[in-house]
């Protein structure tokens, strides 16, 4: 769920982000894909990278501990009852 | 109405406390069909059960043709009253014969040879064990199948002394020893009430060490109580020794830096914290003693600031703030101005600066690292230290640190200045375990610091701030007069008002009765006259 | 799940609004068309704001528990909810990325000029993503303690920039040389959307609150100290630094604070004027954050600590991905942002909602009408029922 | 658990990346100083003072020269701040610079574009005089050093700044004021002059700091005055402390005042308030300056005047107060029928005062100004005259 949220949020405001450049920039949609894409030269490029890596590790592994402790509590009331 | 009520209860009380006592000695009835507790079988058993210990001794004896054996634990007893224990029981003159057929006939008789001392009567095996840990002399006698137990526990303990490290100039020299009934005794005597309680538990499934649980009914929330109570019951481990292993067993979270509880050795500060509501945990074996709930304000009151005018008194706690402030970020302050913000010092500042560092191999990082560590290693070698040769740590420190190292142009004299700054700023503190957020921050900011400079500095402080925010100490939040903000508590945070003025006990205690000060008058020169004349 | 509820007092509230109404505003410098009278049209903009608050507090008073979500799925039911919900948290991360933008820009511009601007903006969310993984109760508590120094570092600014000298209060004059047009205009389009509109992320923070009853009073406080706050400073600038100097600087504070120079002891604040936007920047990026996690939690139902880390990373990237350089930031702010996104989610949206409440409340008042009989419903047992829902 | 892993986290990004803003404090060159020159060729001579700060601390100083001063030719000063290092061995920082020196032939010229330089840039800040040189180059300025402070820029610095307050002979311009005057249609800018008195080659080398008369000192020489951002021309020093008091940026001076033939009063005033109005009527510009001032008496030439007596501070006061007048009045006449440059911002109290009529005649402000009738009202009062009542001299008794 927080993987979908993630992806979900990212590809939403990434469309905003172009849309809003295509009418600054008077771009195509494909332009402003780009321009977003290529702004980050050297060393920024790899901590932007590694911060949305991070995001992603991160709610990979929130959404596994969620799972894990739905089956917990899951088998926890199959015991009780 | 009113009078009749304690009466009530006194008539009460004892009734269930015998009803308590008959069932548990039919309980004992019914085991002691197992056991059989005789003077043949139980002293061999005994000593076999402390492994025939170096300490175990027995003393036999007769009286009125009776085999006695008197069981105990050299160690723990005190030598002068087992002399006069064991000399009375056994060379009584008075006519026992016939009357020692029963253990009642035998506690009668030993209520009067042994007057006050405590006794009591033992039934098995496992409990005359029981018994003889814990200090006593356990009393078998021939056809008598249960036997006495009578505590003469040894006084081996110091007497009361100065507190060592929670000092002041002005307010009570005494301080807890490593005896807890002693320091009952040292709080009962400053709160002679019958609401002042303490609750019994042993805790530590090996050393059975004796934990008392110190509140001032009507005063602590009882649901606080209730708190700790359940905490304090939930522990289950092998040792217990000092105050410290309760705390961290019992402390709201373990991941941080700052004292969830707070340790004293006074005891006029725990006097004090009880009749705000709050709760002592005495523990048998150490002079230091543990209030819960404790907040972050907590840490910078010292018991003098009531001792002494309000005005001194507040201006003592904003130096302590202060110098929590200085410890903390001084060095890190240093660090990021002078490899990142050169232009936030005066011009003639960073002249010099750069005057006296001129030629130091080190970049300000290493430097400060460098001495921090330094001093933090002759701060622990002038604690474990010999004291005979404890002036030479200092000696050699001051030589090292001050001369030598500034000499060889090692380190700059500005930074000695920043060190020493920062050490004494440290010692400020009243309590000495709260010095060690500071202590360790430190070094993360010095390194945020840089890295990111003072803005790494300021992250870093943010996120101490949010951390502090989430705090709690038995679900009071830590930062509580201050965040969530109660107005009413400003007037004993970051100065002290008079006490006239502090009418209401601390709100983040939740205390049951909030009244603390009854005439709210201040003291005038008309009121005085009406002292004088009446 | 179970959500747990969090409980925010008043004074909290307070430090949250001046803090957030501070935040990014006192950046950028608000205001700037009105030249002069830069300081008016704030002021003029506050009451507007004290209209945004008020208006709110129609919600707050019908739906005590409810954020703007919940009231959404009282009106048009969960799915289309979600819908708006989704839009909206967009909206509120867009935004938060565009606070913490200006911040990082701030920093790079003036503080750390060689360091990476994708640095800041990591570290920072990081933040941000730890405290709000803590809970919005530790993010008041933070905020509340930081307030007073917030406080104190203007009062000693104003004092340091008097002491200094570099105030000239002619600067201030003409007063309305140009009419009231410019002051009403500035007033109403740009700082009712900013920073006065962007107030709507509070709707998700009302229901938290314990203390209902004063809960107007104390927003108005609020909104009345930071728009004098602001309005000071503004003031302050044109005073030292002149309109014209205002109007061409990015950053007007920090200029203002670079002309302090007191005794040549005194002086060099910028540094640590910075620092004090931090504070204010944090809260704002923080709580447009949080009501993006709490639209989260409204979709995905469960606990909005657990997309803390995650979305504070989204955040960070976007504040980086969102524009390309200074000018494409400033001029996505003026020309796209309060029409494209300020306009429709502060005004419109709010607007209907508004309507679709009076609309869905008087249907079911109608019907109560008719099953007992044309007796008079009170408002209070009304409110009951719709609390029901 | 969560925790852990962000300060795992945070670590990690923290050390894998650098540190880009790091300057240790000792690879640093302080700059105090900058003087702009005219360029043979490119646009601009550049030169920089960079301290050495060991020589100016006493206890450090083992007799070299306390500041290096470092010339480079180029198009942008932001080039050529950055490209110092070819010469210098640290890196630089302009935060505390002290004092910038614009030639004469750059300020004639008027090519003051670097000006925009400075006020983008972080580093340098508002605390800075800008001044001129007159007669010689600006280079040379921040070569003479001088016993006291040895850096030519911190002394200058402090020189300046004792003279604004001790006289009022430096008009005190930041680069605030410069770019203000600049942008504002209703005012000029001034600038302080500076020159050398004696040889600037030998004001340059470290035995200049070592004698009590050097040869060569840099002295305040007079006031440059502005149009736009060319140099109209040098005012005496005089009309600098008059251009103060009009402005009411005054904060002490003290003032000679003829008693009777050939006998002066010296009178020090040390709180003084110039209040302006201004109003265009019929198309003229109408200033009104009311000056209020108080004041030491602080030696008199005139022996016979009792002061003990009321009416002769009443006396000296009115005195004063005439000569005062005169001396603004002629101050501003010279600006207006010499150079039609308002210096004094009189277009500007118009600009504030009577927005609507100021904005018809923004642009002919010149002309307007030369023509403007200006009112200038003085009033001292002498409040008292030092530890003694009569003069020795006195010959009543």
């Amino acid at each position: 769920m927080v993987t979908f949220a993630f992806i979900l949020l990212v590809i939403l405001l990434t469309i905003l982000i172009a849309l809003f450049d295509m009418s600054l920039f008077e771009f195509s949609f494909f332009e402003a894909m780009k321009n977003i894409l290529y702004s980050e030269i050297a060393i920024g490029r790899y901590i932007a990278l590694f911060g949305a890596v991070l995001g992603l590790i991160s709610s990979v592994i929130i959404d596994f501990r969620i799972h894990r402790s739905k089956k917990e509590s899951n088998a926890d009331e199959r015991t009780q009852g | 109405m009113a009078p009749s009520r304690p009466n009530r209860r006194l008539l009460k009380k004892p009734i269930k406390i015998e009803d308590k006592l008959r069932n548990t000695e039919k309980k004992v009835e019914e085991k002691k069909e197992s056991f059989d507790l005789t003077v043949e079988t139980l002293p061999s058993e005994v000593i076999n059960a402390f492994g025939n210990s170096a300490d175990i001794k027995m003393i036999e004896g007769i009286i009125s043709e009776r085999n006695v054996k008197i069981l105990f634990l050299e160690s723990m007893v005190d030598s002068t009253s087992l002399k006069e224990t064991t000399s009375k029981f056994l060379s009584s003159i008075s006519p026992i014969g016939e009357y020692l057929k029963n253990i009642d006939e035998l506690s009668a008789y030993c209520k009067g040879i042994f007057g006050g001392a405590s006794y009591k009567i033992v039934s098995s095996k496992d409990e005359s064990i029981h018994e003889i840990i814990n200090g006593s002399v356990v009393i078998v006698v021939e056809h008598i199948d249960k036997a006495l137990a009578v505590n003469i526990m040894n006084g081996e303990k110091r007497s009361v002394a100065e507190p060592t490290s929670q000092t002041v100039i002005r307010g009570p020299k005494d301080a807890f020893i490593e005896s807890i009934s002693t320091n009952v005794s040292l709080i009962r005597r400053r709160i002679r009430n019958k609401n002042l309680r303490f609750e019994q538990y042993t805790i530590g499934e090996d050393t059975q060490t004796t934990v008392y649980l110190g509140f001032f009914k009507g005063i602590a929330n009882e649901a606080i109580i209730q708190e700790v109570r359940n905490r304090l019951k939930k522990i289950k481990v092998s040792a217990i020794f000092e105050s410290g292993n309760i705390e961290e067993l019992i402390a709201d979270k373990t991941f941080t830096l700052f004292p969830l509880a707070l340790n004293t050795e006074r005891p006029d500060t725990v006097a004090a914290n009880l009749m705000e509501g709050k709760m002592v945990i005495l523990i048998d074996g150490t002079p230091f003693a543990l209030i819960v709930p404790a907040v972050f304000v907590n840490f910078f009151e010292s018991p003098e600031d009531y001792y002494q005018s309000f005005f001194l008194g507040s201006f003592l706690r904003m130096i302590r703030y202060l110098s929590f402030m200085i410890a903390l970020l001084t060095p890190s302050i240093y660090v990021g101005v002078l490899t990142y913000h050169h232009e936030l010092l005066p011009t003639t500042l960073l002249l010099s600066v750069i005057a006296q560092r001129e030629g130091i191999p080190f970049p300000a990082v290493v430097e400060v690292l460098v001495m921090e560590i330094t001093f933090e290693i002759l701060r622990e070698a002038g604690v474990r230290m010999p004291r005979v040769v404890g002036q030479m740590v200092s000696i050699v420190g001051a030589l090292v640190i001050g001369q030598a190292a500034a000499e060889a142009g090692i380190i700059s004299n500005i930074m000695i200045i920043i060190v020493s700054i920062t050490a004494i700023a440290n010692f400020v503190s009243p309590i000495y375990s709260f010095a060690t957020a500071s202590r360790l921050l430190r070094f993360l900011l010095i390194f945020f610091a840089a890295i990111l400079g003072l803005y790494g500095v300021l992250l870093v402080l943010v996120a101490m701030v949010a951390h502090l925010a989430a705090l709690r100490s038995f679900g009071v939040p830590y930062l509580a007069p201050i965040a969530p903000f109660i107005i009413e508590d400003q007037k004993d945070v970051f100065v002290r008002f008079p006490f006239w003025n502090m009418k209401k006990r601390p709100k983040y205690i939740r205390s049951e009765s909030e009244q603390k000060v009854f005439s709210a008058s201040p003291p005038s020169p008309s009121s005085m006259k009406g002292g004088n004349t009446s | 799940m179970k959500i747990e509820k969090e409980n925010i007092s008043l004074s909290q509230l307070l430090t949250l609004l001046i803090n957030f109404l501070l935040g990014s505003a006192i950046v950028v410098g608000v205001g700037g068309d009105a030249k002069n009278d830069a300081w008016l049209a704030i002021l003029l903009g506050g009451l507007i704001g004290i209209g945004i608050i008020t208006f709110f507090h129609f919600f707050i008073y019908r739906f005590p528990d409810k954020n703007m979500f919940q009231v959404f799925e009282f009106c048009i039911g969960r799915k289309i909810t979600i819908v708006c919900t989704l839009i909206y948290i967009v909206y509120y991360l867009y935004i938060s990325s565009r606070v913490i933008r200006d911040f990082g820009e701030l920093m790079a511009t003036a503080i750390l000029p060689n360091s990476p601007i994708e640095m800041m903006s990591l570290t920072f969310c990081l933040l941000m993503g730890y405290i709000l993984y803590l809970g919005i109760e530790v993010l008041a508590r933070t905020s509340e303690i930081f307030t007073p120094y917030l406080f104190g570092f203007f009062l000693l600014l104003a004092i340091f920039l008097f002491a200094s000298g570099s105030l000239e209060f002619k600067q201030l004059q003409p007063i309305l040389g140009e009419g009231v047009m410019p002051v009403i205009k500035t007033a109403f389009t740009e700082l009712a959307f900013f920073p006065y509109g962007e107030m709507i992320a509070f709707s998700v923070i009302y229901a938290s609150l314990t203390n209902k009853k004063y809960s107007l009073r104390v927003s108005i406080v609020g909104v009345g100290t930071a728009t004098l706050i602001l309005s000071v400073s503004a003031i302050l600038m044109i005073v030292s630094l002149g309109a014209d100097s205002v109007a061409r600087s990015n950053f007007p504070l920090l200029s203002t604070a670079r002309l302090v120079s007191i005794g040549n002891f005194i002086e060099r604040l910028d540094a640590l004027v910075v620092f004090i936007i931090m504070l204010g920047v944090f809260i704002k990026g923080s709580l447009f954050f949080y009501a993006g996690l709490k639209g989260l939690e409204y979709i995905f139902k469960l606990p909005y600590r657990y997309f803390a880390i995650p979305i504070s990373m989204i955040i960070s990237l976007f504040s980086i991905l969102v524009s390309v350089d200074f000018a494409d930031h400033i001029q996505e702010g003026i020309k796209m942002v309060p029409y494209y996104l300020h306009f429709p989610f502060q005004v419109v949206l709010p607007l209907i909602l508004f309507l679709l409440v009076m609309w869905k409340q008087r249907k079911i008042k109608s019907k109560r009408k008719g099953e007992q009989d044309g007796t008079e419903q009170t408002k209070s047992s009304f409110i009951k029922e719709t609390n029901k829902n | 658990m969560r925790l852990k892993s962000v300060v795992i986290v945070i670590a990690i990004v923290t050390l894998l990346t650098g540190c880009w803003d790091h300057r240790e404090i000792s690879e640093i060159t302080v700059v105090v100083g900058m003087a702009v020159d005219k360029g043979d060729d490119d646009k601009f001579t550049l030169t920089i003072e960079g301290i050495n700060a060991k020589e100016l601390s006493d206890k450090t100083a083992s007799g070299f020269a306390p500041s290096v001063v470092f010339s480079l030719k180029g198009d942008t000063l932001a080039e050529l701040s950055q490209k110092m290092n070819i010469g210098i061995s640290k890196n630089l920082i302009f935060s505390h610079m002290k004092v910038l020196v614009i030639g004469e032939s750059v300020l004639r010229e008027g090519i003051l574009d670097f000006i925009d330089f400075l006020e983008r840039n972080r580093e340098i800040r508002d605390d800075f005089n800008i001044v001129t040189a007159r007669h010689v180059k600006a280079a040379d300025i921040l070569k003479v050093t001088f016993l006291v402070q040895k850096s030519s820029s911190l002394k200058l610095h402090t020189q300046l700044n004792s003279f604004v307050e001790s006289w009022g002979g430096d008009p005190d311009i930041r680069l605030n004021d410069f770019i203000q005057a600049y942008t504002s249609a209703g005012k000029r800018g001034v600038l302080a002059a500076l020159t050398i008195n004696g040889d600037p080659k030998k004001g340059g080398s470290v035995d200049n700091m070592k004698k009590g008369a050097p040869d060569a000192m840099v002295v305040v020489d007079s006031m440059a005055i502005l149009k736009k951002d060319k140099l109209l021309d040098f005012l005496p020093l005089k009309d600098t402390r008059n251009y103060l008091w009009l402005i009411n940026k005054l904060e002490k001076t003290v003032v000679t005042v003829e008693c009777s033939k050939n006998k002066f009063l010296g009178v020090r005033i040390f709180n003084t308030v110039t209040k302006s109005k201004g109003s265009l009527v019929k198309g003229r510009a109408i200033i009104n300056l009311k000056i209020r001032a108080e004041a030491y008496l602080d030696s008199t030439q005139c022996k016979d005047d009792d002061l003990t007596q009321i009416k002769t501070f009443k006396k000296f006061g009115k005195l004063t107060d005439k000569q005062i007048k005169k001396d603004l009045e002629t101050t501003i006449k010279k600006l207006q029928q010499n150079y039609e440059a308002d210096i004094f911002g009189f277009g500007e109290i118009l600009f504030r005062q009577d927005y609507n009529n100021f904005k018809r005649i923004e642009k002919q402000w010149d002309e307007y100004f030369k023509e403007a009738i200006v009112n200038v009202d003085v009033n001292v009062k002498i409040r008292r005259s030092g530890i003694r009542t009569k003069s020795p001299f006195s010959e009543k008794k």
